[in-house]
């Protein structure tokens, strides 16, 4: 797999303005930033609580998935290669729109989001400006099972944070109000990666974006509907549905795997739920790019009644526009 | 000599520009083996920033120098390191505020509150396997000679002595915070990036004013 | 590069079938079908000329891409692995619509995808099933440059020639008004792959699609900005866009490329052209995925006049639904 | 014997089916060199639901036999090949229309109505390295050894060889037609995939009737 063509060190930022000019009316860059690895959903709305989704470059979160659409965020701060964005990134975003709502900063809880997003908060506050950190804890195998959820780091559970707390904060919920509900949703989402090793014919639950070892692997059988299954167990057990609650689940086609076992995997765990506690809506789709191994990530909310009507309309994210 | 001058300084910051830029494949080397191998990239845009800073302009006092080196490291950087070495630079700022030249004295003091701020905002401790082992080794080293009223050489030697024990420490350590972690098993054997970094810096450091 | 996970037999039926449970109101297949490799956009409207999409299988064109959105196409018939669909998915779609005001059988001119929709028009002829065949020749490197436009083959354009009719469908038109506005759009399209080889630093323009050798190398720059340079002038130089004509291009980032070498790409282009003939509307995306070398596949549209007003709304395709 | 009836030829595609089963690898490894590798895929894919049929049920005659082994070609294969070798099943049905037994003639009829309908439908010349080249090969000793009363072995056996003739006529042949022709010169020195295919299908009826 080639690496990028263009040059590494100017790569984010070439990548923010080729977007920022190929779709002026959907998205911006901050005038006069030092980095300009920033994206903003446009047009900008200063009169609400903003959502600033931050992650390491190359995709993750896929950067015109969050802002180039409607309704994810309105921010998307993209780092370096695996890297976290800069504290200062954050802040100046911030600093432009100059929301006296407040700001929702949610990022994956990896050491460098952690510590950028706690300087930007710090920075921002000097300038006035309110901030609550969510940072996600969403990947029930990134740590020792038996550690608390919050050493967890996050794979996929952002988009349903985000996505709910979008629309609540264009109903005009204020920032207390939004972390809350943001908590709730994090703490009912558990996502994993299962992965294929063709050598050993091995399904793997946990392995880690940068190779980090599986938690479990299993040589029973090498199919996605047994992978399907085994994931959906997973998951489920670590989040033990409330009578009340409604599943939702996405799964991540990232770089490497093909469409149609996106689909079939996909399809067979809706099957295969359907006799248990059955999948409200299956999303599969390309939500993020990441590894370069054979392997999809799944990612499970199981949404407290009052937070569907959130998840009622579909949103979509682009392939293309054209 | 038992004083540093502004520029003294900051041409052993340029100093200490060029041996992180040329150790960008070593360290992103050993990021790989235990981590996501973007620890050298990260390093070397830091600073490369930095020397561009350097050479563009001269610095009248330590304190503007170090601080504004150390917001540079964390504006361009990102990432875990971004943070972190930014604030190994701006950490301690107080203890230089006001101090022309900067006394040996002020200068340990500078990273003893360096050490610290790393700790509050790293959540480190020693034994994680982190620069912050490294660090404290020099931190202590430099404590130990300022107070025997060692003069530059020798207070910046002491400190790199200090913070190579303090990387090579980490080698049996299995990691404990950060990316590496969840390697387990497989960080054992090799010393943690950061704190191979942070002996280079302090290594530089001793070179120049040697 | 792992090749599907899942039986490469049943491997399109399997998806088709997916495809449907997860999206039950915007996908169906065809009830009873022999083979089900047919997808149909719903609600079906047999009351309008429908456009029938067929490619071989793995993507081109983007199944999901062509029926689960609004306005590019009716039926996405999905062949084997590289292999056309068969005539008889393509008739079975059609017989089930059951559309008196005919088809359009819009396919990349590949001799499969011909012979296929060939037959197909028969089959269809013989339940009294009117239909145009449209092959897409567009890709203005497939053959010798002094050869005849067609004998290339099929690139991207079909895109823009299914977003056109279909709405123009969906206002009405009959078959044969159809039929000359895609042979229209069709001659005024024109798309390349861009490739770079890694090992001799190469901007190569033409490669094919199953490792068909260039037809042009450059080793002078080995660069996003350079490459985007090159394709442009070839395809303005292929199509000369009159006066009163206004451009369109698409850039296609298969499966092997990265998002920022996309729209970094995209932009050269859209910023070299700026001074030459601008491009009203540069549309990078992940449309097909085709190739397993690094390239990019570049399609322009020299748009008449009166046909512009149906690219005016952008329209979106998913890269998940959410 | 004379003429052919419908269970002999039944059975005989039954062997056809399990020839081309077996060749998958040559015949994907053949268009992997001079198109896009999947002719053994589709070859496999049709035959043995050709094979699924033949062996669920007996057809009465010849006509409903080829027709529905060829059908059943078009309706699972898809590509290139779906069509082409389904219209050498179909193509010359008209000869075999009401004909129980076969005789050597009319099966001959059969396969030139067959090869016809083949160049019509594919736009096809000898000399573009195609099937047709191994096909036209084929009928012509077919033709020629009804016309000289041959018995239905020796028929068969004409037409294997004149398959297998014709397809090694393509090996120095420049494709000039399909997937192949963009391969320009690197097709020179291979046979065609689908001639190759034609003789295995033509050797395999001849072995049948031996
Ligand atoms: N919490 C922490 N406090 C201090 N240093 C840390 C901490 N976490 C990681 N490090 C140091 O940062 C280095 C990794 O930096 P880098 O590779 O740039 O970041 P990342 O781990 O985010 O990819 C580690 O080798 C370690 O020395
Ligand atoms: N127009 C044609 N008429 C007859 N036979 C053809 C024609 N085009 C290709 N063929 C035959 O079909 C074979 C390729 O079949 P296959 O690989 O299944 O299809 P595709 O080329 O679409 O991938 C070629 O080897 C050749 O013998
Ligand atoms: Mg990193
Ligand atoms: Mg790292
Ligand atoms: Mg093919
Ligand atoms: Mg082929």
């Amino acid at each position: 797999m080639l690496t990028n063509l263009c040059n590494d060190d100017t790569v984010s930022s070439d990548f923010t303005a080729a977007m920022a000019s190929i779709y002026p009316d959907r998205v911006g860059t901050v005038p006069g930033s030092f980095n300009n690895r920033a994206l903003l959903r446009l047009p900008v709305e200063s009169d609400r609580v903003n959502l600033i989704v931050s992650a390491g470059g190359f995709g993750a979160p896929f950067p015109d998935g969050m802002v180039a659409c409607q309704g994810l965020a309105d921010v998307s701060v993209v780092g370096g290669k695996c890297a976290a964005p800069s504290a200062y990134d954050i802040y100046e975003a911030a600093r432009y729109i100059n929301s006296q709502k407040g700001y929702l900063l949610i990022y994956n809880n990896f050491m460098g989001d952690c510590l950028n997003n706690d300087l930007a908060k710090e920075l921002m506050e000097i300038d006035g400006l309110r901030s609550s950190l969510i940072p996600y804890n969403d990947d029930c195998l990134s740590v020792d099972p038996s550690a608390p959820r919050s050493e967890r780091t996050g794979l996929l559970g952002l988009h349903y944070g985000a996505r709910i707390a979008w629309q609540m904060a264009h109903e005009g919920a204020d920032l207390e109000t939004l972390s809350a509900v943001l908590e709730t949703v994090r703490a009912r989402t558990s996502s994993m990666n299962v992965s294929f090793d063709p050598d050993t014919k091995r399904v793997q639950l946990g392995r880690g974006i940068s190779g980090e070892p599986p938690r479990i692997e299993y040589d029973e059988e090498f199919s996605l509907q047994f992978a399907a299954a085994k994931a959906y167990d997973y998951l489920l057990a670590d989040l033990s549905p409330r009578e009340d609650e409604t599943l939702y689940v996405l799964v991540n086609r990232p770089f490497s795997v093909n469409t149609e076992d996106l689909y079939i995997f996909s399809h067979a765990m809706q099957t295969y739920a359907q006799s248990r506690v059955p999948i409200r809506r299956m999303s599969p789709g390309h939500y993020t790019r990441h590894f370069y191994y054979y392997a999809f990530g799944v990612c499970m909310l199981s949404c407290p009644k009052d937070l569907t009507k959130y998840l009622q309309d579909v949103c979509c994210t682009t392939a293309f526009i054209f | 000599m038992y004083t540093i001058s502004a520029s003294q300084l900051q041409d052993a910051l340029l100093h200490v520009c060029d041996v992180i830029i040329d150790s960008e494949g070593m360290l992103t080397e050993l990021d790989t083996i235990i981590g996501d191998g973007d620890h050298g990239i990260g390093m070397k845009t830091g600073f490369s920033a930095m020397r561009t800073l350097l050479q563009k302009q001269r610095f009248e006092d330590a304190y503007t120098l170090m601080k504004e080196s150390g917001m540079m490291l964390i504006k361009v950087m990102g990432g875990t390191s971004g943070v972190i070495f930014g604030t190994l630079f701006i950490g301690g700022l107080s203890a230089l505020k006001d101090k022309d030249p900067v006394t040996v004295q002020d200068f340990a003091e500078y990273i003893d509150l360096s050490t610290k701020a790393i700790e509050q905002r790293g959540k480190v401790h020693q034994g994680d396997k982190t620069m912050y082992d490294a660090l404290c080794a020099a931190r202590d080293e430099m404590l130990r000679a300022s107070g025997e009223g060692a003069d530059v050489s020798a207070f910046f030697r002491a400190g790199a002595e200090g913070a190579e024990r303090g990387a090579e420490s980490t080698r049996p350590m299995m990691s404990r915070i950060g990316r590496s972690k969840n390697f387990r098993d497989k960080t054992v054997g090799h010393p943690d990036s950061g704190a191979v970094s942070t002996s280079l810096i302090f290594r530089a450091l001793a070179d120049s004013f040697s």
